[in-house]
């Protein structure tokens, strides 16, 4: 089989679907894989490097004709119309946040599977592409907020006074809310966090840090797959006002509270930033699902009241190498489901599969995008 | 008086006793516990004195029996002591 | 030989018996303790018999058929069968100062009454110990039901034999009943250690058989008293003594009372262990000090840390207990599942707050072909991640996931609350292996007493 | 006694030279503080917040116009002319680096404290405001690597790989290089750090990290207060021989090393960057007095061979809050040597004042300005 | 009272020591230990009363007398007194084993050959007991000179006085030479205890005293010997035995063998503790256990950390030991001081990579005042930044930096490996201090022995 | 036989001994010599029972002496280990 590594046109998209030591597995077990010149450059990884794995170097034309279309996002416009009909693509397709983009795509023939949709099962933990794009998330949102905070996270008693700790308030105690919290209690600060869901509060504290409890109806999630649903509008009121206290005090906001496939959930109104100390800093990464702070806007760096609020929405991006590793692996876990010797082998009875087939033989047939297309809704 | 010198005796042995085994870990509670076994076949000098000295026939089978039993609880108890110590040779490093 | 000099010679006897006592209660120093012993034992023989002569046939016999069966039996023991051994040697002792005491009394019917009151107690505390001895045996061996039960009259029945031994007792102090009175003595010893040992129950057997021993050491002082010979008070009382310590360390380290093992039946209190379990299957539970030996002892542990670690914040603990491990000799180094935990490198995360340098670090693919020559696989907080299912059950939802190889160790050790399965949801087969031990506890409590068992080793 | 505290007008200073806390000992003590309007909003310490610490908010003269002005660098122009003759202006003056700025401000009869040139003594160590400010920048040259890393500093195993930690090299292990190996440790990577002065290797060990051990002379810098020398040609050719190997298989070299009043040492040769591996990371410390890279340039982000080399030159700004914090707990102390109740009393038998000051009555006075001055060199 | 009686009761007495002598082995017990032995002693005294009578002046006199004066001694004695009045009570003791002796031997002039031997042995041990006891009570108080010296003949008089003393003894069980013999040893056991205990130096008294007091005990049981009276035998032979284990302990606490005690002033070995010291003013070196008993029963500690604690990398081992403190209810903060260390925030990194929360960090400013309500400062590798010349001693460099008044505290310990001087390259005076203790040692090695210590408490 | 029956006492009150005193922390060192010191002070028995049957001036005299020694060593011994022992009495929380 040939697989296609196309670059990524996306701005400010630096990371590589596939990195070398994946390309090197690849091509050990016989597959051919074409890199288009230059597509991991940004990561760190140069073309030698993927020549060095057994890959060929072309054009974007190849690499998007390939039997197996590997890419980070949804195809381009130019990459789609390379597309062989019958071939594989798969990335991170948005296909709830972007239902519209995939008739389009059902039309050119190609079977389309998104990282997103693969279900959060035990068996599927190595593709679980948002696992690991959160953990460089939430890493990088603190990096991100220590690098610019006008002062230090750990305490430190010196001749020159005792400089107090930061305080870092994460909201959601998802995968990049937790890895936030480890990464803010490593470099010194006080870290507490909140989350909807019942068994957070111990795995906050597992990391060493503070849960903030609202007196409030904790979700049970081991239905929904370990997601968050929407809360009720008195819920919602209960932990606006929980939070106003901790967010007031904090140094620190990172907020990550997302619910799949809805806007992100409201939990810093504009009165709240009010009230943080100048100074203060709010990463706010729910910035492509709206924000979880009302003064949030995706991708841009907003000053109120000598608050600065952050809405990146490709962290991941800032460690592409690392971010593209775990992609690759991610990737090579999936691929490994449907690429045989012989050929593809597309089986629908599993459940990884069923649950991450967005568009294939012409048609979209992904329940719920399918619903979403049908104005359905969830 | 005599009476007196063995009760001495046997609070001093006893107090012995009740010192030297202080803290024996769990694993070690069985091989202990058949070494003391072994050695409370002591009787066996009790035996044989006994037998030493028996005149009937009755006395000479209790002796007998006396004998034979005591030993079987010292050979076998010390024999058997050993066996399981034996599996407590450190591991080779 | 003179009387004095043997008496001497005796005294040394006893002094290596205290001797190989002390050393039998470390590891280190066990067998060289029993040997020890052994020795004071053969000197004891050796004097005994150049005073009083081969003369008899007696003797000879005894010497030659009760080395032999001893040896024997020692000798072709399974392992497993060594506990029911020990008790059966231990009703020879009992029974053998039965008979020492009997046939002093033949010979010397009618006897001071300080005599006649240490023969009583020989032969009565004798006979006790030769009946249950015989029937913890039984009990130990299947010849007789394991399970501890009551019997309607039971509670009557033994106050009954006890009263009556001691209304006996004060005939014989009074000096009134002959030697009728010693037999039905020996007689009711008997059955009292019948009536006493049947009810409970086959899993306490090692309590009692200690506790006979106990008694068995009483019955050779007394047999001391009676032919008035040092060496037996000393030895009997030692043994005796040692003897009631020895059990009462082993009833608290099953958390109970003497008096709760030995009436338990009627109680109907379980004696099967701690841990809520959900499953009936039997699992190993182990002390602290039991994990200790056996990590101690080892020459490659692995730990295989889990999300319970974290939740138990027991990370310094842990590393505290590494630390004294390599201390020893032993190699030690952590296993990290890719999924251990609640999030990506949240192992990783913890291990560094503990300062645990990444050479000791190994993933998943690294280490596990590494645990079928591992000693020891210490388990803390995890559960799916070691879960044998995922890779030999089909059927299992987790089938498929990769596992950390933990029961191809030696030993696996099992450090979480109870039996309750992890974040999966489903039951863990390691649990019920045999070649695992269930260390219940919170993490962080459990591996404290761990680091105390182990720098106490 | 009258104090002023005026704006910085350099271009990215943001720290202010007395905080609301400090200002507030000081109107406890009698004395009145002049704060140059939003001197202190860039460090997150608004108008008000002086207000509330008693001192008074007015314009540029009145605050360069007082006796004791205490300003963050060397007052620009605008602020000597409103000086008043007779009075105290202390901050970083920047004496040896720049020692031609001196007899002009002599001229002005205004007797001024160099931080820079506070003897390293026990007694002034709560003076040092060259330690307290390497404090925040060695802080947050780990951060900015971190943050423009493109992989993460610790080790994480995780169900898509194990990421392999970084390896962080700190070159110089003077107070900014220690803070640097305290920081990039707490991160998780791999740190190892080098300098020339001989009791460095233990400091280097005593914060957990390994000390890279070149084969040469080490120096003994009992007699020069703490500073290092610059070492000869043969043992300048023996360290670059020796730090190969480690700067080649760093993924971050912070570098740090600095020689009072002398260029930056050469320590990271352009060869040295080329084998380096794409992605890696310089941030050079010493980019002030040229760096320790050869590439380096002050103020700039150079990208060579795909290797990306920082040359920060205020560091200690990007914390402004902390910095002020601590520059004003230094300041503090410092005064206290010469403001009395009844005025100013500059004791020249005090070996911090004589060590500090360098214009008085009109005049430089710092031998080693002077000496500079007369071109007489170190 | 029968004899069979009194030597029952005796017996209880024996086992009252026995029992008293185990709990003076623990903080907790010592007291009521020492209690029981008491009890054990009324007991025996009482007994020997009403067998023998009041019969004569002497036991009247005696008894008043001694009491009168033993009790008038141990009431005014100064706390710093008590070591010599020890060895004052001992000489005594062994006094009282030569007059028991000799009062029996002239009684009966002409005694079995294993009597003479008895009374020789009482008497010599006695001897020497008694006059080694009042040397040592004079060197400790200072009548005699206290530093160890030998003399040129010393190498040949001990071995002469020991050589005579075993001649004579074999002239005594050969049945040659009367009491002149006796007398003679007499004598020389009390020039043996003059000349050997002499020439050893003041600071090993201690470990003199508890020897002899193992003699005196030895002394007594062999005046059990010669009055056949077991009680004697049984409480010296426990006091003789338990004195010689403690001495031994007492020994290797110093790091010492009893020879090196004994004959030190030979080889001229130095006894003044280990350390290189850079001043000849004294410091108190302490054991570990030492510092663990006085940290495990005071109410609050506060921990001073300083840049040793970096070096030896013990951050780890001394949180340990916080929690250790902790769970016995002591109060433990650390102070952090501005500078220690080698860079801003030093401490604060090495206690943040150990988890030490934060709100158990306190400024210098904020506790400096609590120094003098707190039990004990536990300095670890810290120098200059508890300097108190920093405070005091307007002359000396690094004067007027703030320091932690740790001196302040009841007692201060100081955990490092010399007495050489840190950063700032000068002596500190806080060494010397009377309520100061050193702990010697890498600090991570030191802390680690802590927390065993700590542990056993 | 005396003798040898007074050995093993001695013997096995040595054992005691030894295993009574396993591990003391070195602030209890003085206070235990002490307290064993007065435990020697036992001579007083003999003192007394030999005081008991002086018959000559010169004995009388002995007793006297033995007595008053032993006395001050009992006395003394243990009121001096109370003592110092008040001083352990663990601070109030
Ligand atoms: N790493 C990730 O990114 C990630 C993310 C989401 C989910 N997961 C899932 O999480 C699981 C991780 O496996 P795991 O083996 O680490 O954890 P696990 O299977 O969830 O088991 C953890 C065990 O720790 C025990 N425990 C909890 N608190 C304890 C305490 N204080 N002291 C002692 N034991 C305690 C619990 O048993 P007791 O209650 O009996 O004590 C529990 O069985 C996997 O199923 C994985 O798929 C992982
Ligand atoms: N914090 C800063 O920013 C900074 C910067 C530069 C200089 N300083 C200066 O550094 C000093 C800091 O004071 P400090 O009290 O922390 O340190 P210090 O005065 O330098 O004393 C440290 C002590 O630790 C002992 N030590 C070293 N290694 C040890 C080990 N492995 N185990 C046990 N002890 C060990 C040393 O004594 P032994 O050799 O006897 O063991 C030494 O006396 C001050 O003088 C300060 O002015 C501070
Ligand atoms: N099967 C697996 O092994 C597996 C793999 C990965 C993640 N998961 C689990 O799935 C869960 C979701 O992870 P995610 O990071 O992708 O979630 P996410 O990105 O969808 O949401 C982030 C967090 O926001 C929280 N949140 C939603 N609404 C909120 C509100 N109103 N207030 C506060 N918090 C709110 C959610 O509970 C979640 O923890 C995690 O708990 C994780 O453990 C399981
Ligand atoms: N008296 C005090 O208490 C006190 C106060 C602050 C600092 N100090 C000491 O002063 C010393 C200097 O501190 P600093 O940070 O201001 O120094 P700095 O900024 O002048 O230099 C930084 C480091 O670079 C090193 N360096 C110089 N040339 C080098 C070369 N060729 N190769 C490698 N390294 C080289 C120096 O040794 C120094 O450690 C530190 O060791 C510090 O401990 C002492």
């Amino acid at each position: 089989m040939i697989i296609g590594i196309p670059k990524t046109t996306e701005a400010g998209e630096h990371r590589v679907s596939l990195t070398p030591d994946v390309v090197a597995r690849l091509t050990k077990e016989g597959h051919e894989v074409v890199v288009q010149s230059g597509a991991g450059t940004a990561a760190g990884f140069v073309d030698e490097a993927y020549e060095g794995s057994g890959a060929s170097i072309g054009d974007a034309a190849r690499a998007w004709s390939a039997d197996v279309v590997c890419s980070v996002s949804f195809p381009s416009e130019e990459g789609a119309s390379h597309l062989k009909r019958g071939a594989v693509v798969l990335g991170m397709l948005q296909p709830l946040d972007e239902p519209g983009r995939f008739p389009a795509l059902a039309s050119t023939g190609v079977t389309s599977i998104a990282f997103e949709a693969v279900p959060r099962t035990t068996r599927a933990q190595s593709m679980d592409v948002l696992s690991s794009q959160a953990t460089v998330a939430g890493y990088q949102a603190v990096l991100m907020a220590a690098d610019r905070l006008d002062k230090f996270f750990p305490m430190l008693t010196t001749a020159a006074g005792t400089i107090a700790p930061s305080k870092v308030l994460v909201l959601g105690a998802g995968v990049a809310g937790l890895m936030a919290i480890a990464t803010a209690r490593r470099l010194g600060a006080i870290v507490s966090a909140f989350d909807v869901r019942a068994e957070a509060a111990e795995q906050v504290q597992s990391l060493g840090a503070r849960f903030v409890s609202v007196e409030m109806e904790q979700q049970d999630s081991s239905a929904t797959g370990g997601y968050a649903k929407e809360v009720a509008e008195e819920t919602q009121a209960k932990i606006l006002a929980g939070l106003a206290k901790p967010v007031a005090e904090a140094d620190v906001v990172i907020s990550t509270a997302q619910i799949p496939g809805r806007p992100a959930p409201l939990l810093i109104t504009r009165q709240m930033v009010e009230s943080m100390r100048p100074g203060a800093i709010i990463i706010d990464l729910a910035a492509p699902t709206g924000g979880n702070c009302e003064l949030t806007r995706a991708d841009e760096s907003i000053v109120h009241s000598n608050v600065t609020i952050e809405g990146p929405t490709n962290l991941p991006s800032m460690a592409a190498g690392d971010a593209s590793r775990m992609f690759g692996r991610n990737a090579l876990a999936l691929m490994k489901l449907f690429l045989t010797e012989e050929g593809l082998n597309i089986d629908f009875d599993d459940d990884i599969i069923e649950g991450s087939v967005i568009t294939h033989g012409g048609a979209v047939v992904h329940p719920r995008v399918k619903a979403l297309l049908d104005g359905g809704g969830n | 008086m005599e009476l007196v010198i063995s009760i001495t005796v046997f609070v001093l042995a006893a107090f012995v006793g009740f010192e030297v085994i202080t803290k024996v870990p769990p694993t070690l509670h069985t091989p202990l516990m058949s070494g003391s076994n072994a050695i409370s076949g002591v009787t066996i000098i009790g035996a044989l004195i006994v037998a030493g000295k028996a005149d009937s026939t009755l006395g000479e089978v209790l002796a007998f029996v006396a004998v034979t039993m005591a030993m079987i609880n010292v050979i076998g108890g010390f024999l058997v002591t050993d066996r399981m110590l034996e599996m407590f040779k450190k591991k080779e490093r | 030989m003179s009387q004095e000099l043997s008496a001497l010679i005796y005294l040394v006897a006893a002094a290596l018996f205290i001797f190989g006592l002390k050393r039998l209660s470390s590891p280190a120093t066990a067998r060289s303790g029993n040997q020890l012993a052994a020795a004071g034992m053969a000197i004891a023989i050796i004097v005994t018999l150049t005073n009083s002569g081969i003369s008899a046939w007696t003797i000879i016999a005894g010497i030659i058929v009760g080395s032999g069966v001893g040896a024997y039996l020692a000798r072709t023991v399974e392992m497993t069968g060594m506990p029911e051994l020990v008790a059966a040697f231990n009703g020879f002792g009992g029974g053998a100062s039965v008979m020492v005491a009997s046939a002093e009394y033949l010979q010397n019917p009618d006897p001071a009454v300080q005599t006649i009151v240490t023969i009583a107690l020989s032969v009565v505390i004798g006979a006790i110990t030769f009946s249950g001895s015989f029937m913890a045996w039984g009990k130990l061996n299947g010849k007789l039901p394991g399970q501890p039960f009551g019997y309607p009259a039971q509670k009557l029945i033994d106050p009954l034999i006890v009263a009556t031994i001691v209304f006996l007792g004060v005939m014989l102090v009074l000096d009134v009943g002959g030697s009728f009175v010693l037999w039905t003595l020996l007689v009711l010893g008997l059955v009292l250690g019948v009536t006493r040992v049947i009810p409970i129950g086959g899993a306490d057997m090692p309590v009692v058989i200690s506790l006979l021993n106990a008694f068995s050491g009483v019955a050779a002082s007394m047999a001391g008293f009676v032919i008035n010979e040092n060496a037996l008070i000393i030895s009997g009382a030692l043994v005796g003594a040692s003897g009631l310590i020895l059990t009462n360390i082993m009833v608290k380290a099953m958390n109970r009372s003497i008096a709760n093992v030995l009436f338990a039946a009627f109680g109907g209190a379980d004696s099967t262990g701690q841990g809520g379990t959900t499953s009936d299957k039997p699992v190993k539970a182990a002390s602290a000090e039991d994990v200790a030996i056996t990590m101690g002892y080892a020459r490659s542990v692995i730990v295989v840390p889990g999300y319970g670690l974290a939740v138990a914040q027991a990370q310094h603990v842990l590393r505290e207990l590494a630390d004294l491990l390599e201390a020893k000799g032993v190699d030690v180094r952590y296993a990290i599942h890719p999924v251990a935990g609640r999030m990506p490198g949240h192992m990783n995360v913890l291990l560094a707050e503990a300062d645990v340098s990444y050479d000791k670090l190994f993933a998943l693919e690294d280490i596990n072909g590494d645990f079928p020559r591992t000693d020891v696989a210490l388990i803390v907080g995890a559960n799916d991640v070691v879960n044998p299912a995922a890779r030999d059950d089909e059927t299992s939802p987790i089938f498929g996931m990769p596992i950390l190889d933990v029961d191809f160790a030696t030993t696996s050790v099992v450090i979480k609350r109870s039996l309750s399965p992890g974040f999966a949801g489903i039951d863990n087969p390691l649990f019920y292996n045999e070649n695992n031990l269930m260390l219940f506890g919170d993490a962080k409590a459990a591996m404290q007493e761990l680091v105390k068992a182990v720098a106490e080793l």
